[in-house]
């Protein structure tokens, strides 16, 4: 059981408050999205949890410990993994590699070892490449292992990003907009995917501006404006905030959303 | 075929029939700098090609090899172990100044490197009493014929210093190609390409920076003392900051991402100079000339270029 | 009291000779993110070709001008002929061309000039000013006074004419500064004349100190470098303190310490200030966006 | 095997020894730091091969001459002294500019047995001997002395000391104050500069500043000294001045123009050739020198211009006198070479002198009037 809990979280950039009193609690099992316009701060968030950026003030809490401003490597240690808006993929390398990289804390490290090639570090090679091989194939990447990353769609990238944080198998995963770019049975194929990680028991944070996805798979939504928390509950409680919708998609808008929400 | 296997057949058979094309002990000196010049370089390839690491003061660890090969024999160490001590030496040294620099991006990182190669150059000219000072030392020689003689093989000291310098380029290649293919070698590309990314997936990158740069300054220093060896006598030129541009230049030339890049750029760049001799004092300016020419033409470096040569050949 | 005004003297003036080099390399930085190793060679260019022209009779409000010509058409064929070529290549390709431009420059000046040291007159005379006790040779005045003024120019090119803005845009997001309709090769081309400008002008000014030969140019574009990297990359202010400030602290730790490890001093004060300002002093560090 | 036919025909061809060749090669620093030594000494070896065949060779031979520009770098002038013995087969070497590379290549000129002439100053090149070892130039130990001796005979007893880092400086500094303990003066300052620096007033003012110092000696070549010689005269010190040979060349009082005024600085008979008595032994050949240098490089002669003509005019001497070209012959004559008069000096060496030159060669020279006068 993990579960990531924001308390009071605030941070500014050159005076201008990106982030303000934001606090919620994100459970293993659960899908907890987080929600709002551009702008919102929700890439900012992420940054934040994940030990890029440090907050001003609040903590970050993970089972009730408080890991506010370790650094990001130390973080994945604790059992946290993300993906990327803007991709971060390892281009100039294997799909198979971009995928065994994720495997990084389940490898013995030892340098020399690797150097000298002696067997321990062969058989550490070996079960990295299994394991992400089976994280390729659960998204659909099977066949693509050995092709450079650089040479894969956008889609197809997307989803190796998932297999990267998929392989790490971490208790507590970040998706940034994993459906952005990616067409009807593309986005269809992600949902499942995120839906079934974290019926596997992982905690999953999920910002995602798909909102017909958003409001299928989340169990729980944070809605975000201007760097503050205005609404959060389950996707019945959110789509009936006449606030949140305002919010969120302005007045114009609210028409549409009317539409897509329902 | 595992890329190491593929790599240690190449280089092998490179190494044992290049000697076909050499008339004279001079070509066999020729290929001794190439050899040394390709560790050295091949220990830039894990720094610049494996981490994206750029280091303008390598040629300090070079030193700290070479000067540890021609200092310590006085105080008792035998001068074959003195390659050991001078490797432990510059991986510490490396990991000292490394902790705080390399946490410097780009060309930050390039100027604090190159402050490090030109403190050791100071030190190794103005300690005299230790060092010989700017005119440099002689270095206790080694009987390298005598493993040879032992195998019943009568051999010339510039030969047996080729085979020599070959072994340990093939060990130093077959070890880098290990990396590059290891749990190890795979953070190291992962930092390289997004640093970010990489420590999302628990992958430490300011201590993964220091082993890479911890490993080049080994290489470094190995090829140091060799030199120091083989060439009996040291200066404070191998620390010389334009003996850092130079196998930072090989690497790049060659193409930093493999270790095949490491041989062709040292074979060229210690070659072409021999080479353009007969350009008299217009031999700066052809070299100058090629260097832009072939970066200009082949921005990855030569490898890459000759590798995608073969492959549409294959085609 | 005499003694640490001649140290400032002697500081400032080779200073202000770090200075116009780092200005040199922070304009060319600014266009293309390149650093022009080169740009010690655009130095040596304007103090030989002035050296020699004066030494063949023409005076020197003649020669100056030339040799500053000179050094721009050499600024731009490098960059028409070694770095337009290679727009978008690697930083370390790039980084390995300007080391070759400066390696075919030194050897063109060997060929075209001499490997002979040269020397000409200080514009003002020879005979050194007193000052609170210390010495101070005219000479020093102008290549203080020069570094300044092309600092001045340069922060209000940057800021304040079109071609200026046009470099800054250039830097910061080249394809965005094409859809603004920019030409960002003759901005880089502008960069690359006047980098090389600023070059031969500190060449002409300070070679009556510092003397040139055909090799000079390594150390300049070594100590520029690292004046720039001390005082951040891209920031004109920052070259120019940069520069200065490894100046006296080369003066002051020969006059005070030792001057077996003036040089030292200034890379360990480096190392220092990197390590708490990792951006240099006038630096910035750029937040990635991820 | 195809291209390995190729590549051994093209050296082949290149290699191709023409007839009755005398090859004799050299390794200088004709760039980088030292190629202020260099670059006059390659030019005055191919003035004497050019002169010597046109006046029909030696022994009927013409001389080939092979010139690699090492550029100062040990390593390098390493692998052209390999190439010198194995490819080009000479069978005598001038060179090695600095004392660096020269230390560098003895092992090998010694274990292949060729006669090499080096043109460093350091006094290790020839003490002890080498077999196969000489040197033209005066050691830097001799230069000290001969300063030393000034010193002393104008009774002052407290001197400075500002050095180049450089190998020439960083020797002769360390010779220098070997003789300054010996000669009972003592060295109340001593500072050093790089050889690029531009301005070593720091270092002056100190030395100025310094207790009861009577004298100022600067050890170093290239633009340093004259750096040192402008900012002596831009802070005003009266002291006296010492420079070293490394100096001697009137490129150094061009650059550093009226400052020089009063300098003094241990020389050869290179620079005072008209002061010279007209029965000098060196007066013809010194004349000759500067005659036909001026003439085809339009510079002026320097004396390390003069080591290398003198290196190579003494190989060629070995080789008349003994009528052989054979590396062992041209030793030995060498060896036995006895009153020859070259622009540096009068050689005569010996099988414990491979310098052959006394102090007697040196003379101390003042700059008066922008012009060399003997010291009185």
């Amino acid at each position: 059981m993990t579960s990531l809990t924001l308390e009071n979280i605030g941070i500014s950039f050159g005076g201008l408050r990106a982030l303000d009193g934001v606090s919620f609690t994100a459970n293993s099992g659960e899908v907890t999205s987080i929600i709002g316009p551009n702008g919102a701060g929700k890439t900012t968030l992420f940054n934040i949890i994940t030990g890029i950026y440090q907050p001003d003030i609040g903590k970050v809490l993970i089972d009730g410990t408080d890991v506010t401003g370790e650094a990001p490597h130390d973080l994945a240690r604790r059992g946290m993994a993300r993906t990327f808006q803007n991709l971060q993929i390892f281009e100039q390398m294997s799909a198979l590699d971009n995928v065994m990289a994720g495997r990084h804390l389940h490898e013995r490290r030892n340098v020399l070892a690797d150097m000298f090639g002696l067997p321990s570090s062969r058989k550490c090679n070996r079960e990295s490449a299994i394991a992400a091989q089976a994280a390729l194939k659960r998204v659909g990447l099977g066949g693509v292992a050995n092709r450079p990353a650089g040479d894969l769609s956008y889609g197809q990238l997307k989803r190796l990003e998932i297999a990267r944080a998929l392989t790490t198998e971490a208790s507590l995963i970040l998706f940034d907009e994993p459906a952005a770019g990616c067409n009807a049975v593309e986005s269809r194929e992600i949902d499942d995917l995120i839906s079934s990680i974290a019926s596997d028991g992982a905690a999953v944070i999920l910002i995602e501006h798909d909102m017909r996805m958003v409001m299928r798979i989340s169990s729980h939504i944070i809605v975000l404006d201007h760097g503050r928390k205005i609404a959060e509950g389950t996707p019945e409680t959110v789509r009936k905030s006449p606030q949140v919708v305002e919010a969120y998609l302005g007045v114009h808008g609210a028409k549409e959303a009317g539409a897509a929400l329902a | 075929m595992s890329p190491v296997l593929r790599a240690f057949l190449i280089i092998s058979a490179l190494l044992l029939l290049a000697p076909l094309l050499f008339p004279s002990v001079y070509y066999y000196r020729i290929g001794v700098l190439v050899l040394i010049n390709t560790l050295s370089v091949t220990g830039m390839v894990v720094l610049l090609g494996y981490v994206g690491l750029v280091s303008l003061g390598h040629a300090g660890f070079f030193a700290i090899g070479a000067y540890a090969t021609a200092v310590l024999p006085a105080y008792g160490i035998p001068p074959i172990l003195t390659i050991l001590v001078g490797a432990i030496g510059a991986a510490l040294v490396a990991a000292f100044i490394g902790k705080p620099i390399l946490r410097l991006k780009g060309h930050y990182l390039a100027i604090a490197t190159l402050g490090f190669g030109m403190l050791v150059w100071m030190v190794l000219s103005k300690e005299a009493w230790l060092t010989g000072g700017p005119d440099g030392m002689v270095v206790e020689s080694i009987d390298v014929k005598a493993p040879f003689e032992l195998l019943g093989i009568k051999i010339k000291t510039a030969i047996a210093w080729y085979w020599i310098c070959a072994v340990a380029v093939v060990i130093g290649i077959v070890l880098a190609t290990n990396l590059a293919n290891s749990p190890a070698g795979r953070a190291m590309r992962a930092v390289h390409e997004s640093d970010v990314a990489a420590a999302s997936l628990g992958i430490d990158v300011a201590r993964t920076k220091l082993t890479a740069f911890i490993i080049s300054a080994v290489y470094a220093s190995v090829a140091g003392s060799l030199l120091a060896l083989f060439n009996r006598y040291v200066t404070p030129d191998t620390a010389d900051f334009l003996h850092s541009i130079e196998i930072m230049t090989m690497t790049v030339l060659g193409g930093a991402s493999s270790v095949y890049g490491a041989l062709i750029g040292a074979l060229i760049l210690t070659s072409l100079p021999q080479m353009l001799t007969v350009f008299a004092e217009y031999e700066n300016m052809m070299f100058g000339a090629i260097m832009i020419l072939t970066m200009v033409l082949m921005r990855q470096g030569l490898a890459p270029a000759i590798a995608q040569l073969f492959s549409r050949g294959r085609k | 009291m005499s003694e640490f005004v001649q140290f400032c003297f002697s500081g400032l003036t080779v200073g202000a000779i770090y200075a116009s080099v780092a200005l040199g390399f922070t304009l060319i930085y600014n266009a293309s993110g390149v650093i022009n190793f080169s740009q010690g060679e655009f130095v040596v260019i304007g103090g030989m070709t002035t050296a020699v022209l004066i030494a063949s009779g023409v005076p020197i409000w003649l020669a100056a001008p030339i040799a500053i010509i000179a050094a721009v058409i050499a600024g731009m064929t490098l960059y028409k002929l070694a770095i337009e070529p290679a727009r978008g290549a690697p930083l370390v390709t790039l980084i390995i061309i300007t080391i070759g431009a400066s390696i075919f420059l030194r050897g063109l000046m060997q060929t075209v000039f001499d490997k002979q040291i040269h020397r000409y007159e200080g514009f003002s005379g020879e005979q050194s000013i007193a000052i609170f006790g210390a010495a101070l040779l005219p000479q020093s005045i102008w290549i203080l006074g020069g570094s300044l003024v092309v600092f001045v120019l340069l922060v209000w090119f940057l800021s304040r004419t079109k071609a200026g803005n046009a470099i800054r845009a250039t830097s910061s997001d080249i394809l965005a500064a094409k859809l603004a309709g920019i030409n960002t090769n003759s901005t880089m081309m502008l960069a690359f004349a006047l980098s090389a400008a600023t070059g031969a002008l500190a060449g002409v000014l300070a070679t009556p100190v510092t003397f040139t030969s055909y090799d000079a140019g390594v150390l300049m574009a070594l100590k520029g470098f690292a004046a720039m990297m001390l005082g951040g990359v891209g920031s004109p202010a920052g070259a120019l303190i940069g520069g200065i400030l490894i100046g006296l602290i080369e003066a002051f730790t020969a006059g005070y310490i030792s001057s077996d490890y003036k040089d030292a001093a200034a890379f360990l004060v480096i190392f220092l200030v990197l390590f708490f300002m990792p951006g240099g002093l006038f630096g910035m560090v750029r937040v990635e966006r991820v | 095997m195809k291209r390995f036919l190729a590549a051994t025909t093209i050296l082949a061809t290149l290699c191709a020894p023409a007839i009755a060749e005398i090859k004799i090669g050299a390794t200088l620093a004709i760039t980088g730091p030292a190629s202020f030594l260099g670059d006059p000494e390659a030019k005055s070896l191919k003035m004497v091969v050019d002169q010597v065949n046109k006046a029909g060779g030696i022994n009927g031979e013409m001389i080939k001459l092979i010139i690699y520009d090492d550029g100062a770098n040990p390593n390098k002038a390493r692998t052209f002294a390999i190439r010198l013995i194995e490819e080009d087969e000479v069978v005598a070497v001038v060179g090695a500019s600095t004392s660096g590379t020269t230390m560098a290549l003895i092992p090998l000129f010694e274990e292949a047995e060729i006669p090499f002439v080096s043109l460093g100053g350091a006094i290790a090149i020839i003490d002890p001997v080498k077999s196969y070892v000489f040197k033209t130039p005066h050691t830097d130990r001799m230069a000290c002395s001969k300063i030393f001796e000034d010193i002393a005979a104008r009774g002052m007893k407290k001197v400075g000391m500002i050095s180049g880092t450089g190998g020439f400086g960083a020797s002769m500094r360390k010779q220098c104050l070997e003789i300054a303990t010996a000669t009972g003066i003592e060295v109340v300052a001593d500072e050093t500069y790089g050889p690029k620096d531009a301005d070593m007033t720091p270092q002056l003012t100190n030395i100025r500043n310094a207790e009861g110092i009577q004298a100022i000696i600067n050890p170093g070549f290239g633009q340093g000294p004259a750096v040192v010689t402008r900012n002596y005269a831009q802070l005003g010190i009266e002291l006296p001045f010492y420079q070293s040979h490394g100096v001697a060349s009137n490129s150094y009082i061009e650059l550093a123009g009226k400052a020089s005024e009063g300098v003094r600085l241990p020389a050869t008979a290179l620079l005072i050739p008209d002061l010279m008595a007209a029965d000098d032994p060196q007066k013809e050949v010194v004349l000759n020198y500067i005659s036909s240098y001026t003439e085809m490089t339009g510079e002026p002669v320097s004396t390390f211009g003069g080591y290398a003509y003198d290196g190579l005019r003494l190989v060629l001497e070995a080789i008349r006198a003994k009528g052989s070209s054979k590396p062992k012959d041209i030793r030995d004559g060498l060896e036995e070479i006895q009153g020859f008069a070259g622009v540096t000096g009068v050689f005569n060496f010996s099988a414990t002198d491979h310098l052959g030159l006394d102090l007697s060669a040196f003379r101390m020279l003042e700059i008066r009037d922008g012009g060399w006068t003997p010291a009185k």
